[in-house]
């Protein structure tokens, strides 16, 4: 019998710091068994647990695509005890993961329409997943844009990958601080006023946000104000996690788990949900 | 005291507007149990009692999350026995509780009942019936009907009990009684300190790997109240989870000595345990403590320090390595 | 059906603990609960309800996932022998199979693939569980609310009748039949047996209390969710975990490691309840529930809301193990009623 | 064989009892080492909680020291501390650790010779009542 608690060996291939706190960390994990890597699928959305033996779990989403089929990408802040762990890691280093768990975006129903992304701080990790799945298959869509705000410049996750796809036609990528700051001409202003000033068109349109609760709570009302339909609009959920599949009762809302069921949810579904906010 | 007397008192404070609120005790669902019940209007005051299955320390509704209801503008008037009037006293120097807020109303406590008592009064047959005054207890069941004298079934902590009625009240119903001395309370805990130090920890051993971590105890302390109690701090976590027995030990010394001269000794506790756990022991053994060393009894005046918040320059310190 | 004298039960047991690792109701101090048998002689047969669930014996209070060293993981083995439970009462049986349908394959959403949990399986899915009918159900039983009774075999591979002088086996499942048909040397069931089973079959069922009608509660608790009723409710309650660490079929579980890092350690899985802050709350100090009503909420929305959606049941069994234990006399029963009196 | 040698933990104030140490190890006097030592800035600062996750952890002793009666740098935190341990200790006692296991003295940054006598006293009486068995976990 197979048993989902046993984590798999990952090791670390690469570290980025993202930000001058050194609060932010990419890691780049690769397979220790080819049988794990063969048998690890999943799509943007997913996350894992990370397991540090000795000191716990915590779950991160994965930041990279199912398309980049050589390692795993996580970006972990530090929060806690696992994540402080988790920032002394070095290159080379083995440690444990288990997932890949719960649901996706649903890109198989965003084919042939167009998809507006909202995102906000180090939440992005998810988000760049799906981009960079929607550019692997760019036919398969229609327009991309992307709406990414963050505190200050330097706070932007993923900085270089950014500043490829700005320089791409096929990609609209509007970044936005809180504050005007000195050596920046982007856009200034919270996510979800920028989404308001950019009022992307409803039209065969599909929605996804994702950051910290307060934004996405101030940008769920403007897009309905935008007229995009409830089960238009998807969000991805967070709870204090430890199992991961649904059994230990930490995740669950409403009659839903948000390990198994979500973490992905549309608007739609949400509203039949209480407590989800 | 009469129940009528004890509810028309309620309701006339509720209608005078003296009191928004009182919290009180009502019948429970099952033979001898009562229930905490929150009385807002003169109609709900009917369902007010006082007897001896009045056993939880209501004081404890003014700490814990619901401190909102000591904070609120709201007069709150509480039924105090002896042993819960020390709580608010306590909670009041603590200035968790505004003494002007809260109206305390004393009843005449002869002890509460001791349910395991009184089913093993009837070898643990089930009781259907159950009726007490004063005195007395009377229970019935499928084939039996039994009396006995109450003081054979208060609980352990109402049996060296001296301070029966409240020591601090605005109002009593009934006559409040003198406390009485405390000179032999402690018998319990010394000849429990006869015992040889082997004997001791395999006894608290065996006593204390029954429980299963539910913190019914604390929770129905109204001497604990920290937003964040260290048994559940995880960033570092102090103790482990699981029941193993030295987690467990911890978790008790350590919950004792956060009570330590803040503990009142109403055994809130110690009938709370679904396990049957004898946790007042290790209480009343730090309640010793604090009297004999610094001649502190908890809860019995609003001008008194709590006994560990407090020191005196030139105190017995027989402890210290000479 | 066969009969086993009183004097021979012992004797039974024994033959039961060749192949099978036996767990009975005995007491433990102060307090009963389900623990493996050593000697037949120290089954309490005369157990009403036991002071501790049954759940233990498959999901144990502190239950070791696996052991490292250093980077290596090793997972502990258990007894093989399969588990048998003597004496179980039928609110108990049938909350194994609520938690079977959590953690085993009894029962899989529709469209949602369960994962299974091994810890689980392996122990209960070779388990035979006899029960016990009751004959003296007690005040605080209430299965009749869920369409149980006494002598209900629901969740039980064998039933148990107390006949007085006798012991009636009456296999219900597959596997109690098959047990049941594999054993020699015992008497079948005599008609007079049958009728004092029936008989005492019909007292115990006249001893429960009225049926109360929970017919949409589901609905009516997802009504009422932000509904004043559940400040009224929530207030006494204090947020001890008594109910939920006593209950028969709370599953919710806290996953920690004890031990150093890259050291020795054990990676444990250990019951946690809905009824503490730090259930919810998380690394950034947020905590969802943060009122004491909000958790005393979840845990009714679960039993009788929540669980119903998810596997057309109600997760409670009627065993009023919390009715007992619970400080402040918040019975469960008062809070059904009450919510199911209040208009949404 | 060579004898049993006892684990103990030595958790000590900051402005004296630490330097009492200091003192100890710059006159090159000789005492047990058995101590593993922690400084914290006042005994008042020293949670029972550390002694007891100390026992448990395997320690077989634990020692606190601080500054003498009135010589706290931060006025009376001693005082607090002396009451803290003065119900500590017998209800240690009373749960059936063995009274010499958590043993407290106040050792001042110019006693750098009693600070070695209090540390030989202490070994001396942890190995007189041997290796720490209760409330040490897995034990």
């Amino acid at each position: 019998m197979s048993n989902t608690y046993i984590p798999i060996q990952m090791k670390v291939e690469r570290i980025e710091i993202e930000d001058p706190d050194k609060a932010l960390r990419t890691f780049d994990l690769v397979f220790v068994n080819e049988e794990d890597k063969k048998n690890f699928e999943y799509m943007p959305g997913q996350f894992c647990e990370w397991s540090l033996l000795g000191l716990g779990e915590s779950p991160f989403g994965i930041a990279s695509s199912p398309t980049e089929t050589d390692f795993l990408r996580f970006t972990v802040s530090r929060t806690g005890s696992v994540t402080n762990e988790i920032h002394y890691l070095r290159e080379g280093d083995t440690i444990g993961i288990r997932g890949p768990m719960g649901n996706w975006y649903p890109v198989e129903k965003f084919k042939g329409g167009n998809v507006v992304i909202i995102g906000g701080g180090f939440a992005f990790t998810t988000l760049r997943s799906l981009i960079v799945y929607m550019l692997e298959h760019r036919k398969d869509y229609g327009d991309i844009t992307v709406i990414y705000g963050a505190r200050a410049p330097e706070l932007f996750i993923y900085k270089d990958e950014i500043s490829e796809w700005q320089k791409r036609d096929d990609i609209d990528i509007q970044l936005t601080i809180d504050n005007p700051a000195e050596g920046w001409d982007g856009r200034t202003g919270f996510v979800p006023t920028v989404t308001k000033e950019i009022a992307p068109s409803t039209e065969n349109t599909w929605v996804v946000v994702c950051g910290p609760p307060i934004m996405i709570k101030f940008t769920l009302p403007v897009l309905s104000e935008l007229k995009f339909a409830d089960d238009r609009i998807y969000t991805s959920l967070e709870r204090r996690m430890k199992c991961g599949i649904g059994k230990c009762g930490r995740c669950n809302i409403g009659s839903k788990y948000i390990c198994i069921d979500g973490p992905v949810f549309s608007l739609a579904e949400l509203k039949k949900i209480p407590e989800a906010f | 005291m009469t129940v009528k007397e004890l509810r028309e008192t309620v309701k006339s404070l509720l209608t005078e507007g003296k009191v928004d609120l009182v919290i009180g005790w009502g019948k429970g669902t099952m033979p001898g149990t009562s229930t905490p019940v929150f009385i807002d209007t003169a109609e709900k005051a009917d369902s007010l009692i006082f007897d001896s299955t009045c056993r939880n320390n209501l004081s404890v509704y003014f700490t814990k999350d619901r401190r909102a209801l000591a904070k609120d503008d709201k007069k709150i008037g509480v039924l105090v026995k002896g042993c819960d009037s020390r709580s608010l006293v306590l909670n009041i120097t603590e200035k968790q509780i505004d003494r002007e807020k809260v109206t305390i109303i004393g009843v005449p406590c002869n002890g509460v009942v001791d349910m395991k008592k009184v089913v093993g009064k009837v070898d643990g047959k089930e009781i259907l019936e159950f009726t007490d005054d004063s005195k007395k207890v009377t229970v019935k069941g499928r084939e039996f009907e039994l009396t006995f004298p109450l003081d054979e079934v208060i609980s352990d902590s109402c049996l060296t009990c001296v301070r029966r009625d409240a020591v601090e009240y605005d109002l009593f119903i009934g006559e409040a009684r003198e406390p009485g001395s405390d000179e032999n309370a402690y018998a319990e805990v010394e000849e429990f300190e006869k015992l040889d130090s082997e004997e001791r920890w395999e006894r608290m051993k065996q006593e204390y790997s029954a429980c299963i971590r539910c913190y019914a105890c604390r929770n129905v302390c109204p001497s604990c109240y920290c937003n964040v109690c260290f048994v559940d701090q995880n960033d570092p976590q102090w103790i482990g989870k699981s029941p193993e027995i030295t987690d467990t030990m911890i978790f008790h010394i350590i919950r004792n000595l956060h009570v330590a001269g803040r503990c009142v000794e109403c055994g809130a506790c110690e009938r709370a345990c679904p396990m049957d756990i004898k946790l007042l022991l290790l209480n009343r053994k730090v309640a010793k403590e604090v009297r004999d060393r610094f001649g502190s009894i908890t809860g019995t005046g609003l001008e008194n320090k709590p006994a560990m918040a407090d020191f005196k320059e030139d105190e017995n310190q027989d402890f210290i390595m000479g | 059906m066969i009969r086993i004298e009183k004097e021979r039960i012992d004797e039974f047991i024994r033959a039961l603990m060749e192949t099978w690792s036996v767990y009975a109701p005995a007491r433990d101090g102060k307090n009963t609960l389900f623990a493996p048998v050593e000697d037949p002689a120290g089954i309490d047969h005369g157990i009403f309800n036991t002071d501790k669930s049954p759940k233990e014996i498959f999901f144990p209070h502190s239950e070791v996932l696996f052991e490292f060293e250093g980077g290596e993981i090793k997972k502990v083995e258990r007894d093989a022998r399969p588990i048998a439970v003597w004496g179980l009462r039928g609110c108990d049986a049938r909350s194994l199979r609520l938690l079977d349908k959590v953690f085993g394959s009894a029962w899989q959403k529709p469209d949602n693939d369960m994962f299974e949990d091994p810890y689980w399986k392996e122990k209960y899915d070779d388990s035979i569980i006899f029960g016990t009918a009751c004959n003296e159900p007690r005040s605080t039983c209430f299965c009749n609310w869920f369409g149980a009774g006494p002598h209900d075999g629901a969740g039980m591979d064998v039933k148990v009748v107390d006949t007085g002088e006798a012991f009636i086996l009456d296999p219900v499942s597959e596997k109690g039949k098959k047990y049941i048909g594999s054993l020699k040397g015992w008497a079948e069931a005599t008609k007079k047996d049958v009728t004092k089973m029936k008989a005492a079959a019909k007292e115990a069922d006249k001893a429960m209390g009225e049926v109360f009608g929970m017919d949409g509660i589901q609905e009516k608790m997802a009504d009422l969710f932000l509904k004043p009723v559940w400040n009224d409710i929530g207030a006494k309650c204090v947020n001890c975990g008594a109910c939920a660490f006593i209950c028969s079929t709370c599953h919710c579980f806290d996953v920690q490691d004890e031990g150093k890092k890259g050291k020795k350690g054990k990676r444990i899985r250990i019951w946690d309840t809905c009824m503490f802050p730090i259930f919810t709350m998380e690394a950034s100090g947020h905590n969802p529930r943060d009122m004491s009503k909000d958790r005393l909420r979840q845990r009714f929305m679960h039993k009788f809301s929540y669980f119903i959606n998810n596997y057309d049941e109600h997760l409670c069994t009627g065993c009023g193990r919390c009715v007992i234990v619970c400080p402040v006399n918040l019975d469960i029963r008062e809070v059904v009623r009450e919510v199911m009196a209040c208009e949404a | 064989m060579s004898e049993w040698q006892p684990k103990i933990l030595a958790v000590l104030c900051n402005w004296c009892s630490y330097a009492g140490a200091d003192l100890a190890g710059v006159s090159r006097m000789q005492y047990p080492p058995n101590i593993r030592v922690v400084r914290v800035p006042c005994s008042g600062r020293v949670d029972p909680l550390f002694i007891l996750k100390g026992l448990q952890s395997g320690y077989d002793g634990v020692l606190v020291s601080g500054c003498h009666p009135g010589d706290c740098h931060y006025i009376s935190g001693n005082y607090v501390a002396r009451r803290r341990f003065a119900v500590l200790k017998p209800l240690l006692e009373f749960v059936g650790i063995e009274p010499d296991r958590v043993q407290f003295s106040w050792i001042s940054a110019g006693e750098g010779e009693r600070f070695a006598e209090v540390v030989s006293k202490v070994t001396e009486d942890i190995k007189k009542i041997g290796p720490a068995k209760r409330l040490v976990k897995g034990a």
